[in-house]
């Protein structure tokens, strides 16, 4: 065992703080105003090569292991959930695709999306869906050397981006569960307008429409019927960026608690000198430290799978949701610790906690929600 | 002891309910949009007389009692809390006049506070002031007939409507550290309201920051008349019960319909063939949300009735203050669980519910204060 | 509605309190060390007449209300919650008894049951049953006249001790599922107790397995006579208002102990040269206890009213069994906090209060199974 | 970073959870009862090394890194929560010695500690004092090349054992606050019969009574008057081992609630099948993992210091109150969700998780009580 972080990931870890102090910081009302990620901030993501981090060298990738994704998303989320909320399903996408994906799907795409000119998104989820994929309602019909997609997936994030989507459907000849590569605005493609919601604001989700979208037979990604091994695997190295995210986000409550504890004068003197409000950041200090380990430990567990072969998967999805759901529901508490400390003005837009105790709050009903999350842990230890 | 509630207060509570799901519920869209209270809505909530629940009816009241007022405030945040508050802090203000002011002022003022076209303010909080009255910087001076305010107040309520406020000044000529409360008509001339904030929640509300330049009212708008000059920190003090009651309420009310907004969803909502309902962990999540709904209802009542005994009640509504609040907070958070990705999306209540509640763990002192403030009585 | 206590609740209150600490208390050390409850302790409490507060007088009841029962409780188990346990599991049979026996098994068994020698039990749990009475193995077979019982239960209650015990069995001549609730007399030939458990705490009172072999009583002791004859579980579900009731005023008593034991320590305990009453934090402790205490004390009464009225009570004696065992733990947990490593030791009543106190979220049915009832109105 | 123990640390845990299982966990009656660690056990945990398990070679020690105690005692505590405090206050009195002790004193005491020959204690608190050492009533006197040591020390673990114990005293003439090594069972040294208490039987504890007890001046330990920089890193180090043995609690109520569910039935299927228990599990696994880690890193923190000249140990003083105070809040936590699992059987002395419960409960309340961690936590990143 060994706590410190090398030379890599500090470097990472810096690049990716000073990136979002400077860049994403001050662009930060814009991108509550807009609802969208700017371009610089694309690009900037990019350039510091954060957007192929874990991918291989070969892509245009950083090989960097999935840790210093872990690093580089907590400081991107500390100061936008919303950039980071679309840098992780970008991510997320890339995974499937370079765990999945033949060679020449991942020639195909990966370089584009190292680079970011083409941004993945992964569309499982639909209006009469949970979790449960036996509810599919999308069909996949094959037409010769061509398979013909219709139906309707809801909460996408990244998909008013050009890009490959991973959609998930359900066959119709046979029935079983598969995936396809969709190349987003395609004949067929469209998009609702985008769901209004309580936080996250830079990372829109829409509501797409697949009428009659036609893809090549080979366009099939993994075997087919297969599709919820890939979906399994798929939403747990998304975990990897949620419960980064909801780190940063404990970071940034922390932080800014801090902040204003200092700052904050009652009766001439700092808040910081009052027992209550020490209190609180002792609390908010725990909740972070108990919240990283797990999370940097996370990304660990994933460099083990990306490129050795997806075998014995289940320990790593039944972390992933352990961690997930620990650090989403974390985030909430430290959101409102912090929250408290600011009392009357951290409800006002002059301070960050406002957007941080927004943000935070969704991180436990995404990518499954939190008891779901509990649920699928207790099964792989108790059976 | 009788917990039940008598045919009157059903009427009433059946009476807001009706009231705010007909003519608030409509206008929340409006509300939350252009951040503003449509004065219209206040107006029409005075010609029911729920402005004046709790007064004697000689001052323009119904001379009912603060479980009355109680009831009406968790009825109409069940539906919209930021309407219920603008509400409150007319009666935080008609509070201080009843407690404080001289039998001619409650005359002249209280029948056209409690039932005319304006909607009251109090104003003491100061950039720098937190509860100290000792900090205060705005200051009013004496001259001749009249007194000359000048100063800046923060997070004023209701500020940028028409209306009285009942305003809290330094006053020098009395000593140190002494206050005297005074009663303006807002919109006269030096006042200003440079500012509404832009906040999380409570979008129905307007809290402003108020500049007084110059402000000249008569020297008989003193609070409680030359009896009460310098003890503004009394009048300070006999607000809270009201406000605290109110926040309280609100709390409630909030969480009644958080948790009704996820019944609803999970009866409606299905997942493998079957309403999400009939799942074990959706219902130990709303039995949850029913307990703390129940006991905080009950407890609410409970302080109302005792306020409206005039027994000591700081201790005990600290405690329901922090009860309450911290209820409300759990009942949204778990309504956003029931409702998982839905609740973050403006289709539903919730979301608004969950930013608007964190107010009732702020306002009125925060809950470390309460915390305190509850262990006085057993440790002095 | 009217919170206030009448003026003979007051004089309730105040005899429990004095008996509680001039009787029960110089008895606690011997009950914690020999595990046992002593005989004459629980005759002295049937002489005051508090076995039989919420019965009719023409049954040797004293004609009062779950009220003035839920006031007994919550002072005796403020001294000691193992007694207040001794009690309302005889009344836990006797509601049985009330609720569902002939009136003239009323007239036999309730004088004696209520002010008699001996203490009820309620026998239903078995090595395998949970809370299903498909499950039930115990046995009884019509012979003639008399009823014979074999089988065995888990965790029974007072069956140590004389008295009369209603017991569930198995009654297949009724058919599949059906059972049936008999009195008998503990003790009787055939009947054993084998086991008394050692457990983490209430060590006032004796919990057993029963073991019935061959047991025979007359068949009249069939509870409710013929037409209640396989319908054992409407007789099970009689009783949990009562038993859950009782739970729910332990778990207040307990809780009001524990913040009186950590404020009473907080105003001694000197630190620094000065009272840690004085610290925030210990204030903040002892706020965020006390209201706790405050709130379960008024939700148990109004559930306790509840019951009076004869409403339906599931799911609210459900939420407040909920929120009166956690904040007992709370509380508990609060006062070791405020009282530090001394807490830990035998000196002190808190760490009894904290073993007992566990009690109060699992019997009576988990906390997880009170989430799901109280979910049930809202979801149905 | 890198999360997976090295083969060093996995026989260490290995060997310890051996030895918990096959000597400790069946000597768990007579511990309860008899409220003293059996002699076997101390022979056993001398003759695995774990004694000295951090110390120099040279003194008999294991080198071994503060990482490998942690997972020893978690391994150990995990069984007895009464067997791990007079483990860890055996550490934590070897380490006072190991930090400020002279080379002299080292050699004299560390090798028969190390064998456990010599098992040391820590006295600082008293009947008035809480965590201030202005109000310390131990006084001693000088007397020539004696110090005459007169007072009362309360709650000292394994003071009836033989071996040096450390005590804070108030300098008479000066005023200072020093530490002197006092040979236990000296003349003038005697024990009241230990305290009744709710858990962690095994370890009592005892007040101490110093009655012109005279120890030579050069049992001074470290600087005259610096008593109270020995006193904050001892304490520091203390947490060590009280973080270790409630995470050892956190994994025995967690393993304990897994092998319950799996065998309890309930109308015929076990318990592990309802969504309720499950989500118990969850949280348990959220529990343990999340203070895992913040244990093991606090670990290997202390091999910064100790051996290394004690510099700015303020770091980690504050690092060691968060995690103490997390690791013991948690536990509490966890052996109530756990004992809730187990529901009316886990009141009776059948299952261990009655015993864990009442053990947990102390861990906040010693060492310092979880409020004072957090103030201490906030200072250092307050000010």
């Amino acid at each position: 065992m060994d706590f410190k972080l090398s030379k890599e990931q500090e470097l990472i870890q810096k690049a990716a703080r000073e990136f979002a102090t400077n860049v994403i910081l001050p662009l930060g009302k814009k991108i509550e105003q807009d609802d969208k990620v700017p371009r610089e901030i694309w690009d900037g993501l990019a350039e510091l090569g954060f957007l192929g981090l874990p991918f291989e060298e070969d892509f245009g990738g950083g090989e960097a292991g999935y840790e210093n994704y872990v690093l580089a998303q907590e400081q991107i989320s500390r100061v936008s959930s919303g950039v980071g909320t679309a840098f992780s399903v970008h991510i997320m996408g890339s995974d499937v695709l370079a765990l999945f994906g033949t060679r020449e799907q991942q020639k195909h795409y990966l370089p584009k999306t190292c680079k970011g000119e083409l941004k993945p998104s992964f569309a499982f989820t639909e209006p009469g869906t949970g979790s449960d994929p036996r509810q599919l309602a999308t069909t996949a019909t094959r037409d010769g050397e061509y398979v013909v997609i219709n139906g309707v997936k809801r909460f996408i994030t990244n998909a008013g981006y050009e890009g490959p989507m991973v959609v998930f459907c359900k066959d119709a000849d046979t029935g079983g569960f598969s995936a396809y590569i969709v190349d987003k605005f395609c004949q067929g493609y469209s998009l609702s307008k985008s769901w209004e919601k309580i936080g996250s604001h830079g990372s829109p989700i829409f509501d797409v429409y697949f009428k009659d979208v036609r893809v090549p037979a080979s366009n099939l990604l993994g075997e087919p019927g297969r599709g919820f091994d890939i979906l399994l695997l798929g939403i747990a190295f998304g975990k990897i960026g949620t419960s980064a995210i909801a780190l940063g986000g404990i970071l940034a409550a922390y932080e800014e608690a801090v902040k204003y504890a200092r700052e904050k004068l009652h009766r001439g003197k700092p808040i910081a000198k009052f027992q209550a409000i020490q209190l609180k950041i002792g609390h908010l200090a725990a909740k972070y430290y108990s919240t990283r380990w797990m999370c940097y430990r996370l990304g660990t567990l994933a460099n083990d799978i990306l490129g050795k072969g997806v075998q014995n998967p289940e320990q790593f999805q039944a972390e992933a949701a352990l961690v997930k759901s620990y650090a989403s529901d974390t985030a909430v508490e430290a959101a409102k610790l912090s929250m408290d400390v600011h009392a009357s003005y951290g409800l006002t837009k002059d301070y960050p906690i406002e957007r941080i105790y927004r943000d935070a709050i969704i991180a436990p009903q995404i990518e499954g929600v939190s008891d779901m999350q509990r649920i699928i842990w207790a099964n792989s230890v108790l059976n | 002891m009788d917990f039940n509630y008598t045919k009157e207060q059903l009427m009433l509570k059946d009476s807001v309910r009706k009231f705010s799901e007909n003519e608030i519920a409509p206008m929340i869209k409006w509300m939350e949009t252009e951040k503003r209270t449509p004065r219209d809505l206040i107006k029409k909530i005075k010609d029911l007389g729920w402005c004046g629940i709790q007064y004697p009816e000689k001052y323009g009241g119904s001379g009912n009692t603060y479980v009355e007022y109680a009831i009406m405030q968790m009825e109409m945040s069940r539906v919209y809390c930021s309407t219920a508050c603008t509400i409150s802090v007319n009666g935080m203000l008609g509070a201080n006049i009843m407690k404080f002011a001289t039998e001619e002022q409650k005359l002249k003022f209280l029948p056209e506070h409690l039932n005319g076209e304006g909607i009251g303010s109090f104003a003491f909080t100061e950039p720098s002031t937190g509860s100290d009255p000792g900090a205060l910087r705005t200051t009013c001076v004496r001259d001749g007939d009249e007194w000359v305010i000048n100063g800046e107040k923060n997070f004023i309520t209701n500020a940028s409507m028409p209306g009285l406020m009942g305003i809290f000044c330094k006053d020098a000529e009395m000593g140190p550290g002494k206050c005297t409360n005074i009663l303006i008509p807002k919109g006269i001339k030096g006042y200003s309201t440079p500012r509404i904030y832009d906040k999380m929640g409570m979008h129905g509300l307007e809290v402003c920051d108020v500049v007084l330049d110059n402000v000249r009212v008569p020297y008989e708008n003193t609070t409680g008349g030359e009896a009460m000059r310098g003890k503004g920190f009394q009048v300070l003090l006999g607000s809270t019960q009201i406000g605290k009651l109110s926040v309280c309420a609100q709390a409630v009310g909030m969480a009644q319909a958080a948790l009704e907004a996820a019944v609803k969803y999970s009866k409606e909502r299905v997942q493998r063939g079957k309403p999400i309902a009939n799942f074990p962990t959706i219902q130990s999540l709303i039995g949850d949300m029913a307990t703390d709904v129940m006991v905080g209802h009950q407890i609410v009542l409970a302080t109302a009735f005792k306020a409206s005994e005039g027994k000591e009640l700081a201790a005990d509504a600290a405690r329901t203050r922090l009860f309450t609040s911290e209820a409300c907070h759990r009942v949204a958070s778990k309504a956003m669980q029931v409702m998982g990705a839905y609740s973050y999306t403006t289709e539903f209540p919730i979301e608004r519910i969950f930013r608007d509640a964190k107010l009732t763990e702020i306002y009125e002192g925060v809950n470390e204060i309460q915390r305190l403030i509850s262990s006085t009585d057993l440790l002095r």
